[in-house]
């Protein structure tokens, strides 16, 4: 239980970091925003490796690989096409 | 590594994914933010891998190879255009890991012969993942369906909807239930993930293509909430943080849009918009002989003649792609003296932001981008309005109160402000809203009837021969 | 150890809630923001209370005694102040 | 009750004061706010209570009586003037608080025979308490005395004064040393505890009165990271989260008045600043014969004709205490039509937000008050400005890049922009930074040389006659 509410003040607080440094940017980059938002919530590959880590059998190495590869997926197309869409912004 | 080291680093990560969201705030620093980010991503991964848990590395690497692979040439290979249905393609195949992890979880422990029970946070855990995982799965490719136009954007309305609907969704808690009372195989969860699934796809298929952006964003939302309660179980403050952060992301951004559309979120996920065709006895009404047509070579002349042109860019020139066409239009202009700038509606496109996106990729520098509330007061200096297939963003009938307009209340780009106004779309059809638009018929309004893309060029052409 | 990142996690991210909050606040009422946020501080009287409730010798005692005045002090007076400050700001 | 309990409601507790600085941006909430935070207090301070580790209350509630009647008296009944000084005793009593809790811990520790050692924990908190605890406590008074003119506002510059300065922190870091390695006494605690006590006078006793604002503000960032600290000897949530808000909150206020001042914290903390007088001969070749004055009658006539008025208040107003005077200007002036505004420089008067409070204080709406960057663009549409008792923060010298001015490069508010600027001090003698003001000889200016109470006083009366 204890662990559960230090998780939960984790939460909380970053839900209000979260609000707080959104609002903050502007309409001008909210399609990267969008994208770059994706590739963070990427963040499950952690848990995935974590599960494809311990493979015993046939089915849960199935299972494990895929997971991990369609959240590497998510992780790295999100942060490509983040970066491509933020590599054409500039000024004159 | 020792435990608290581990966490150390995870929290590192966290910090890196909020300065990366900071750095977000200012098209300056946003590139070099991303990368923060990823670098983020990298060290929690590369903790993970050092972390004592893992014991072989045949499959990981094998997943992360793949998965590398595939992310890396979807995402080089997508033209800049296509970027909303690619996020949602992503975030489908994160949220559809996410299920699948807990799923290995859960067969492992069934497969282990000496554990006959299931923990009780696995178990709820693997109902979440589960649901949220799978709708976020099918939900995200059926929008990528719609907006790549694989299957028809408009809304399918089955018969008794809400009533399949309803009973899919007691059928999803029935067997999640089951899953965390009598977890004794792990068949309620495979049931869990195809009813779930279904219900992805159901829920999205009768909503519009145009409400697509919404839908997207209220999945990544929930896979970000995912990711919260998977570290929840995993005790992973890097899954938490970054979790609760993409959920405020996606919930503001779901927020903002349906603020500017004016529309509730209930709204647009149950009401089937996009379906309403404008009665012509309306148009008729509000336009009635009083518009006037233009070509590209009077246009050519009035561009030429001004000292000050706003661009207003809509929906449809994204469709017809005609934002390297404007890059040169502007140039040329500027060439002959005349200042141009862009005028930019939170709302214009199909997603926030989306017109800046495609002018940024045509080479136009941000600082002429201005967003709505700044350039409102500016209106009445500016010699001709150039408006490239918008149409509600430029929509006077906004501003009356009249509750059958659907747009009411929808601040709007006050461009009939403006000495003249040319209106470039290829008819007098309705935008998203399905409304006509008085302001087609207004007195220093004059239409330009073509594709955006050709009137672009056309207009290129008449100012290159003056 | 555990316990001590936990910790570390909330002062990082309360410190990023701070900055961003603090930063919205305008200098119209930068005084009262620094009259209340000392009021804040004062939370000092909880750490005081659970030193003072278990009182031993007499010098614990008149420490104990001592502390949580003081903070009381602080809480109490700093809270009234910026009460009565913000109670002066008002519309035509 | 249970631990968990208790920690979910100290979250409670700590997300109330976040709500409560929330708040605190906007003048319409910012009361509610407040006792936002108070409830947050509340709570924290029931569920301690409530505790199981509490057994003996009789202490507790002589202390919660004798310290709310302490502060509630001192808070109701000082005058707003006064608030500067009161924060400072607060908050200096707030930090005593922690270093005597943390003292009588370990004296009970030590007193406890079975005891013979202490947690590193404990003694390395306990020299932190001390240290920042003390500082704050001395450290506040003597702000306090400085500013309530119970001693010499000007800096106190003793011989040598870093040299004994850096001898004193040296021997605070020894002795921090001796009860973290070995201790075995309360003996070390006590001697760093006097030891910092006198460290806190000499290191505030060099700063002039007009820099305590800034010190005020670097203490409460401090009492802020100690409670911080504290919450994590007890691991208490709620103590780790307000701490660190207090530690941003105290931070950033630092850094705008450093930033605003043009000045760095070194230069505050070390430089002894206040005690230079400007060259009269340098202000003589400023002033030289061209300054021109003028008579409260003439200002009544000059502001009744005016159509657009803008009051910069400035340091001088709070001395005397003009801000009532200043009201029934504002409302005669405004029954006779004219457009009466105030202009808000971030750092006039003495501290952040200083004439907000006592504008506000005396019943002027806060819609009138208008920041700096908002009014500037304005001054060029404006008849009269009247500037009473300000003086850097309309100093025209600001916007040289001469490194030898003080305040070159701070922004400054553009009165001589206006058509006619009426000063309204006693004589021609320097503000703050110690320079003279060319606006005091600029063409479109005329001075009012008088106590800015009487000054305005003087103006009403001759308003009342015309
Ligand atoms: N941005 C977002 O986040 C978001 C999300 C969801 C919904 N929406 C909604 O989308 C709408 C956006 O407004 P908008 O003004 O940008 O677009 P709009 O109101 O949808 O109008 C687009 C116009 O473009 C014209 N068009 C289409 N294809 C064209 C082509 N190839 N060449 C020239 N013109 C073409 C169409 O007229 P013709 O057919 O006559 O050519 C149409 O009237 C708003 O109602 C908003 O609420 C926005
Ligand atoms: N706000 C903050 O956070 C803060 C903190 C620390 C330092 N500061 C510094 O304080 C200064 C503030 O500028 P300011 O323009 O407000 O004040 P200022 O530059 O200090 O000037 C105040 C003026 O008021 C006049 N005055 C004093 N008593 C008066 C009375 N009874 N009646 C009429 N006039 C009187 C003085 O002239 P006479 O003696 O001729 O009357 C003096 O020139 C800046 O330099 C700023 O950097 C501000």
């Amino acid at each position: 239980m204890e662990e559960s509410v230090a998780a939960l003040t984790a939460f909380v607080l970053a839900l209000f970091v979260g609000y707080e440094v959104i609002t903050k940017v502007p309409p001008l980059l909210h399609t990267p925003l969008m994208s770059g938002a994706n590739a963070i919530s990427g963040i499950t590959l952690v848990g995935t490796l974590i599960t494809a880590g311990m493979k015993l059998t046939l089915l849960t190495t199935i299972l494990g690989f895929l997971a991990v590869a369609m959240a590497t997926a998510n992780v790295v197309g999100g942060f490509l096409i983040t970066h491509r869409m933020l590599q054409k912004f500039h000024r004159k | 590594m020792s435990p608290a080291l581990v966490n150390l680093l995870y929290l590192a990560a966290a910090v890196l994914f909020i300065v990366s969201l900071k750095m977000m705030t200012h098209p300056r620093t946003a590139s070099n933010g991303n990368l923060v980010g990823a670098l983020g991503m990298l060290l929690a991964v590369v903790v993970t891998l050092f972390d004592k848990r893992i014991v072989s590395f045949e499959v990981i690497i094998a997943g992360l190879i793949a998965g590398s692979l595939f992310g890396a040439v979807v995402a080089w290979r997508a033209p800049m255009t296509a970027m909303p249905q690619l996020v949602a393609v992503f975030n489908g195949l994160g949220g559809g890991a996410s299920a699948l992890a807990v799923g290995a979880s859960l067969e492992e422990t069934f497969s282990n012969a000496a554990v006959k029970t299931v923990s009780l946070q696995l178990s709820l855990s693997a109902a979440a993942a589960a649901l949220v995982g799978a709708v976020t799965l099918t939900g995200s490719f059926v929008a990528y369906a719609k907006l790549q136009g694989l299957i028809d954007e408009r809304p399918v309305l089955l018969p008794a909807r809400h009533l399949i609907n309803g009973a899919l969704a007691a059928g999803c808690v029935a067997l999640s239930y089951w899953l965390v009372v009598s977890p004794d195989s792990a068949l309620a969860f495979w049931l869990l993930i195809a009813a779930s699934g279904v219900l992805g796809v159901l829920v999205v298929i009768p909503i519009g293509g145009a409400d697509m952006p919404v839908v997207i964003s209220l999945l990544n939302c929930y896979s970000g909430i995912a990711a919260a309660a998977y570290g929840w179980v995993l005790n992973n403050n890097a899954l938490i943080i970054a979790g609760s952060l993409v959920g405020a992301a996606g919930f503001i951004l779901t927020a903002i849009m349906s603020k500017a559309m004016n529309r509730s979120l209930t709204n647009i996920m149950f009401a089937g918009l996009g379906t309403v065709a404008a009665g012509a006895a309306e148009s008729d009404k509000v336009y009635a002989g009083r518009v006037k047509s233009t070509s590209p070579d009077e246009a050519a002349i009035l561009l030429s003649a001004a000292r000050k042109v706003v661009v207003v860019p809509g929906y449809g020139m994204a469709v017809a792609q005609a934002q390297f066409g404007v890059h040169d239009l502007m140039k040329k202009l500027e060439e002959r003296g005349v200042d141009v700038q862009f005028a930019i509606h939170p709302v214009a496109g199909r997603m926030p932001g989306h017109m800046n996106v495609l002018l940024a990729d045509a080479g136009i520098p941000y600082d002429k981008l201005k967003e709505m509330d700044e350039i409102n007061p500016m209106f009445r200096q500016v010699d001709v309005v150039l408006v490239i297939g918008a149409n509600d963003v430029v929509n006077p009938l906004a501003r009356q109160n009249d509750p059958s307009v659907p747009i009411a209340g929808m601040p709007i780009l006050d461009v009939d402000q403006a000495r003249s106004v040319i209106i470039v779309k290829r008819s007098l059809s309705p935008g998203f809203a399905g409304i006509p638009n008085p302001l087609f018929a207004a007195d220093n309004a004059l239409m330009l009837f073509a594709d955006a893309n050709k009137a672009v060029l056309d207009i290129l052409t008449a100012l290159k021969e003056q």
